[in-house]
């Protein structure tokens, strides 16, 4: 609280607290009794930033933010989604436990405000048990994966950088396979859109009721994207390879009113 | 009157490309198109050198974007009758000769045609097969009426028949009309009448009209046509049948100080397109074209002949033909040739079909129009453009010529002339145009 | 059983690629029948998502084709093409489909010939792979 | 309800030939949405569009699609028909069975045919989602810009200006006249060039509305039909230059390929623009002279005829003849290419003149021998079927004209396809001869192949006349391809933004609704935001992700029941 308040100087703070034995993001003023903030579980705090700004428009908003949410937050910002200016973070480190659930390369935030950086995650079985298949046993792989997917969007619904308000995964332009499971191109729509923000914090696979172990996925993209382009989402200074020229120039970018 | 008012005389590619770029720039043009449809020889044409590109397909939307053209009026089956004054006011005189049709009525349904009992050898096809005395030139033609050749129609020859008028249900059929004078003024006149092939059946040595398999390279374009007498398919006159070899005689009338000392400069790339055209059509035929030059100075000329050579087994033969007679029996032609070099040899050839290359020369009407016009016509017949600086201008001011009636060239030349002088007609009518 | 032939959609920029193609034909250069061009302004307009949609319903390639770079008709648009297509491409190999099904050149308005080379060596390519797996996947 | 008529193109045998049509008519009629099908011979003649136009009315279309050839040349034609017919043109496909199937698959109708039937059911399935457009209308700007001032830019930039139109003249060069410049005889008809390049040069100068640029070269070019912004640099500071039409007359160069012939190795071998630069200086000491024609052009790597050069090599024969009649100069060639009627009587005039004409074939190329004194040739000649040798003191090669080294640049630049021999393919080599496929950009002279001075003129006055349509009219209509938003699906995430190349995309705040919003007139319909976006709320006009997947779904379908 001080921390936020204080040293931050933010007017309010986003963060998780326990009610009734769960655990859920809230929005606390400056003076306001914090309760039971807990900092063990989760949370897409990006996400949530987006749906907060809708209503708080001003005012300075500090967050608790592990290194994956700072790094969402970056892409948001690099998309003029967030304002920076609005923003204090707060670092959080993950536990070692969760480092290793999420096989994170990264998981030390900017500044560490709260616990101790563990060390990276250096294998990945997963990923390397897909790459691992032949290129046949890998289609049959993906095939009996996404045959489970429940079309729930459960993965975008929670994704921090997924931030339209409505998916074309929903119309049947590209994906005019009937009913549910919604068959491949949905996944690879989707996959290709994640390619260059996706921060690997691993709440699509988390979110997945069908355990489709889609982390893996993004993953593998995020390496392709490093050895084709040289670039990392969450990156804050470059803008998508996909957009931008050969070079790298992007074209203007500024706000207007109409 | 209004200055921006051009005529353009002719109505083949050169007229309608002038025409059109005329009317864009928003004058208006009276094309006069002495045939009853525009298009010109390139109408006749069944595919064009180098790319053989379908010469229909690439004329056609021209021809129809000029009668679409608010700014264009086609006197077509009309001629010149009279030019008076002088740049920058010419009054010209425009006789529309009858058709006999009453043009806002027919539907080109073409009941009359069928019904028409006179048939007349078709100049479209080059007399390889017959039109009606009523008829539609070509199926593409622009205007799309039917015209009655009063020379052949009974009725107005013997005074009976009629039964086109009776046939007629849009009462369109008028035996009494009567040609109509147009009087306009015009700024400048384009003369774009281009060419007329040189009859060959006036030099004995090469067999024309004697033998029935010799035949002129417009007559073996219409026949490689599909939409032409033989619907595409490969066949000599005298028996129908595919012929098993096929000789092209270049130069024929031209080169030749005896008739034309000019280069008609198209022949030797056309010979080459009907030759890989005749392979297309007929895989077997063996092919041999007899030249002096082989003039392939153009954009992808060279690379269209050795394609002919190399992928087509075209043989090309420099040498001119001695004689030219037939064979025996009815079918087939002998010729006889020399083989250049001293090791050189009399050599006696025998051809299914044989293909004379005629000059092309200029329009009979030249003689005329250019007294009309006041202007020269340089030794050969053609338009004479003097000034280098304006090489569409004739020696008369605001008498402009583009197309084959300035000289022998193909048609990407025409086209581009056929712009060159639009543009110098707009110079013309807006700055007074730099002498 | 008839051999294998390959079903494949094409998209070509309007101004190289389609009139190289069209230069092809006028030119009558002969080539395999498979392959079905659709025409686009730029190849940059050609999303990914077609290419995805395409490979799920069973095309068994999908060959995308534009201006040579420094040529395009929009400047820089072919830029974007040059970098969507080939990752199209390794996320279709992470899935286990042949990253060969998808395949990206350029072609001027001159090049019938290449247009012919490419459209060649493509359909072998494919018949090489045999028909998108996809095509026997029901889900 | 949508009603789609297909109408099928024979085009003669183009078509029919390899697809077999009334199949594929039985076929579209078949296919969700056509009420009607048929086919025509020609779709394109006066017949054929009545034809289409009359099926319009009596079965109440309101889909047009025909298939026959490229829509590069003909879409105009239909869409027109369509409008004549009271269908938006924006409701017509165009399906191409011709350039990318009959003439490509001629030996397998089989094939062929089911290849135009997938291609039908493509544009049907297009079609059907095909919704009307207006058009937009953007401005010309009344000037022009002419890059490279030789004989044909010369040419163009009089014509503009006797039209009244300003124009900017663009010469890299510190003089005028191009490759004239060092010739003083124009042939056939002997004009003196420099008079002409001085007349040409000097009505220019003498109109209120010429700016001549030399030492300069265009470093950028911008824009589009009516609006190009065009940035001169003549080394010491650069100006912009707005402008509606461009016109590319930056010519050819003569190739000097040293070490052949002896060339650059023995001083009596030149080739002809330098015999020229000796004649105009009338220096030529020479008295017996041979000429090498086709000197590095129609042979295996450079196969073209660069077209003028015969008629050089009988222009300066006569001209050595005239300087000194005792000259004795011989042309050693493999075709003369002296076509026309002037040209033809130059050859002729030549021979009778005296000058010695020597047919060699490529297979027995001259050889040029130097020795202390003279030089000799030897050669096979074909006429005599012998291999003879010639005495000269001077060899004059009749070398092609070669696409200049910075046309790359100029390509690149202005993005206009060139040739396999680097000169500029313009849209259609029959019929649009100076034009590009780039609207708004036009061509004339040795830039697009090689021709003599008169050719060079006239096209630069044709390439004037096409300038001047765009210029005198004052506008051009837009074509309505262009981008669209869909602000309920936006998520303001400037993807569009970042990709478009134009800078045409903003994101716009109009009450707190933050979305893309798309400058029409700066948008140029290259759909690359188009691809750029997630979740499809932009979409480019006439090419709309339903339309395409449309089309996808289409072939997919064609092909599954084709196979069944």
């Amino acid at each position: 609280m001080r921390l936020a308040f204080d040293e931050k100087g933010a007017d309010y703070l986003l963060a998780t607290r326990e009610e009734h034995g769960n655990v859920a993001p809230v929005l606390l003023r400056k003076g306001e009794d914090p309760g039971a903030i807990r900092v063990d579980v989760p949370y897409q705090m990006a996400m949530i930033l987006t749906k907060v700004n809708k209503h708080v428009k001003d005012g300075k908003i500090a967050v608790v933010a592990r290194k994956c949410d700072e790094r969402a937050i970056a892409e948001l910002v690099k998309r003029d989604l967030l304002d920076p200016n609005r923003l204090a973070l707060i670092g959080l480190a993950c536990t070692a436990e969760q480092v290793r659930e999420c096989r994170c390369t990264d998981p030390c935030p900017s500044t560490v405000d709260i616990g101790e950086c563990a060390e990276p995650s250096t294998e990945d079985a997963p990923v390397a048990g897909v790459l691992g298949m032949s290129l046949d046993d890998r289609f049959d792989f993906w095939i009996d994966q996404f045959r489970k997917c429940n079309k729930c969007f459960g993965c975008t619904l929670n994704c921090p950088v997924c931030f339209c308000d409505e998916c074309l995964l929903e119309d049947k332009t590209f994906t005019p396979e009937k009913g549910i499971p919604p068959g491949l191109a949905f996944h690879l729509i989707r996959t290709i859109h994640m390619a260059d923000k996706c921060v690997e914090c691993g709440e699509c696979e988390r979110s997945c009721p069908a355990d489709i172990p889609l982390l893996s996925l993004r993953k593998m993209v995020n390496r392709d994207m490093k050895e084709l382009f040289g670039y990392v989402s969450g990156d804050p200074e470059r803008r998508s390879p996909l957009l931008t020229t050969l070079d790298g120039d992007p074209m203007e970018d500024d706000m207007h009113a109409c | 009157m209004d200055k921006k008012r051009v005529v353009v005389v002719g109505g083949g590619i050169a007229g309608i490309q002038a025409s059109l770029d005329l009317a864009d720039r928003g004058y208006k043009v009276h094309v006069v198109e002495k045939s009853p449809s525009i298009g010109g020889h390139m109408a006749q044409l069944d595919k064009t050198f180098p790319t053989n590109d379908c010469s229909m397909c690439i004329l056609s939307p021209k021809m129809i974007s000029c009668a679409d053209h608010e700014n264009i009026i086609l006197h077509t089956y009309s001629e010149l009758d009279g030019v008076d004054g002088a740049f920058p006011v010419f009054k010209v005189r425009i006789r529309e000769k009858a058709r006999f049709i009453d043009t806002s009525r027919c539907t080109a349904c073409g009941d009359c045609i069928t019904k028409c009992p006179v048939k007349v050898p078709s100049e479209f096809e080059e007399g390889l097969s017959n039109r009606k005395a009523i008829y539609i030139p070509f199926p593409q033609a622009v205007p799309r009426k039917v015209t009655i050749d009063k020379d052949h129609c009974r009725m107005m020859t013997q005074e009976k028949c009629g039964v086109c008028k009776k046939v007629c249900q849009a009462g369109a059929i008028d035996y009494d009309q009567e040609d109509t004078i147009v009087d306009i003024e015009a700024s400048t006149i384009i003369v774009a009448n281009g060419f007329d092939l040189m009859d060959a059946s006036s030099m004995s040595q090469y067999g024309l009209g004697v033998c029935k398999d010799v035949i002129t390279s417009l007559q073996l374009e219409r026949i490689l046509s599909a939409s032409g007498p033989t619907n595409g398919h490969l066949q000599r006159p005298s028996d129908g049948k595919e012929p098993r070899n096929l000789g092209f005689v270049q130069c024929v009338g031209s080169r030749d100080s005896n008739t034309h000392g000019y280069c008609s400069s198209v022949c030797c790339m056309y010979a080459t397109k009907e030759s890989i055209l005749a392979r297309e059509h007929a895989p077997d035929v063996d092919i041999a074209i007899f030249y002096m030059d082989m003039r392939a100075t153009g954009k992808g000329f060279q690379e269209f002949v050795s394609r002919a050579r190399d992928t087509y087994g075209v043989r090309y033969v420099r040498s001119r033909p001695a004689s030219i007679q037939a064979a025996n029996g009815d079918s087939g032609v002998l010729m006889r040739y020399e083989t250049r070099g001293l090791a050189g040899e009399a050599k006696v050839e025998e051809f299914d079909l044989l293909v004379l290359c005629p000059a092309l020369i200029p329009s009979k009407d030249n003689g005329p129009l250019s007294e009309m016009l006041h202007v020269d016509l340089d030794g050969d017949g053609f338009f004479r453009t003097p000034n280098l600086a304006h090489p569409v201008d004739t020696t008369g001011r605001g008498v402009l010529v583009c197309g084959f009636a300035s000289g022998p060239i193909d048609i990407p030349d025409s086209v581009s002339q056929a712009s060159a002088a639009a543009a110098r007609a707009a110079e013309l009518i807006e700055g007074g145009g730099r002498p | 059983m008839s051999e294998f032939n390959p079903n494949i959609l094409a998209f070509c920029c309007n101004w190289c690629s389609y009139a190289g193609a069209d230069l092809a034909g006028v030119n009558r250069l002969q080539m395999p029948p498979n392959v079905n061009v659709v025409r686009v302004m730029c190849s940059a307009s050609v999303k990914p998502e077609y290419v995805f949609k395409a490979l799920s319903q069973g095309i068994d390639g999908v060959l995308v084709l534009g201006c040579h770079i420094g040529d395009c008709h929009y400047l820089t648009g072919n830029h974007r093409t040059a970098k969507r297509i080939p990752l199209a491409a390794r996320i279709l190999e992470k899935v286990g489909i042949d990253p060969k099904r998808v395949r990206l050149d350029w072609v001027s308005a001159a090049e019938g010939e290449k247009f012919q080379h490419v459209v060649t060596e493509f359909v072998e390519d494919i018949r090489k792979l045999g028909p998108n797996p996809m095509r026997e996947v029901r889900f | 309800m949508i009603k789609i008529g297909v109408f099928i193109c024979h085009c003669g045998h183009n078509i029919a030939s390899a697809v077999d049509v009334e199949k594929v008519v039985e076929f579209a009629k078949t296919l969700p949405g056509v009420a009607y099908a048929g086919h025509n011979l020609y779709s394109c003649s006066q017949e054929g569009l009545s034809s289409i136009k009359k099926s319009i009315e009596e079965n109440e279309l309101n889909r047009v699609v025909v298939a026959a050839c490229t829509p590069r040349t003909h879409e105009p034609l239909f869409r027109r028909a369509c409008e004549q017919a009271g269908i938006n043109k924006y409701l017509f496909e165009f399906v191409n069975i011709r350039e990318h199937c009959s003439w490509i698959h001629t030996k397998e109708p089989e094939a062929a045919t089911e290849k135009a039937k997938k291609l039908v059911a493509m544009g049907v399935a297009k079609a059907a989602l095909l919704e009307p457009q207006e058009e937009g209308e953007s401005k010309v700007i009344p000037r022009a810009v002419v890059i490279g001032a030789g004989i044909a830019g010369l040419a163009a930039a009089a014509s503009l200006l006797e039209q009244g139109i300003e124009t900017h003249l663009v010469e890299k060069d510190d003089r005028v006249g191009g490759l004239l410049k060092d010739i003083a005889i124009i042939g056939p008809e002997g004009t003196d060039s420099q008079k002409l390049i001085g007349t040409l040069i000097g009505d220019i100068e003498n109109s209120p509305k010429a700016h001549v640029h030399l030492n300069s070269r265009v470093k950028e070019l911008k824009g589009f039909i009516g609006n190009f912004e065009v940035v001169i640099a003549d080394g010491v500071e650069e100006s912009k230059v707005e402008a509606g039409a461009i016109i590319v007359a930056t010519g050819a160069r003569e190739l000097r390929p040293d070490g052949e012939y002896g060339l650059g190795e023995c001083a009596q071998v030149v080739t002809q623009l330098e015999l020229e630069k000796m004649l105009s200086k009338s220096e030529l000491t020479a008295k017996s002279i041979v000429m090498i024609n086709c000197a590095g052009s129609r042979q295996p790597g450079r196969e073209y005829c660069s077209r003028i050069c015969c008629n050089a090599s009988l222009k300066n024969a006569m001209r050595i003849l005239d300087l000194s009649p005792d000259a004795a100069v011989t042309i050693i060639h493999r075709d003369i290419m002296s076509c026309g009627t002037a040209a033809e009587a130059l050859y002729r005039n030549a021979s009778e003149r005296g000058v010695r004409f020597v047919r060699y074939s490529l297979e027995q190329r001259p050889q040029v021998k130097t020795g202390t004194g003279g030089v000799s040739v030897e050669v096979f000649d074909e006429t005599l079927d012998e291999k003879i040798d010639l005495d000269a003191d001077m060899v004059v090669l009749a070398t092609p004209l070669v696409s200049p080294d910075d046309s790359v640049e100029t390509s690149k630049l202005l993005k206009v396809p060139r040739d396999k021999y680097g000169f500029f393919l313009e849209a259609h080599v029959k019929l649009r001869p100076v034009e590009f496929s780039t609207d708004g950009v036009f061509v004339c002279g040795s830039a697009r192949w090689p021709v003599n001075a008169r050719e060079c003129i006239w096209q630069g006055q044709a390439a004037a006349a096409k300038a001047s349509i765009p210029i005198s009219e004052g506008k051009v209509r837009i074509e309505a391809i262009t981008a669209e938003v869909n602000t309920e699906k936006c998520a303001a995430c400037g993807n569009c933004v970042t990709a478009c190349p134009f800078e045409a995309i903003e994101i716009t705040d109009c009450d707190g609704v933050r979305a893309a919003k798309v400058n029409e007139a700066q948008c140029k319909g290259c759909g690359t935001c188009v691809a750029a976006c997630h979740n499809d709320a932009i979409q480019q006009k006439g090419f709309s992700s339903r339309q395409l997947g449309a089309m996808i779904d289409a072939l997919v379908r064609a092909t599954t029941e084709g196979a069944q």
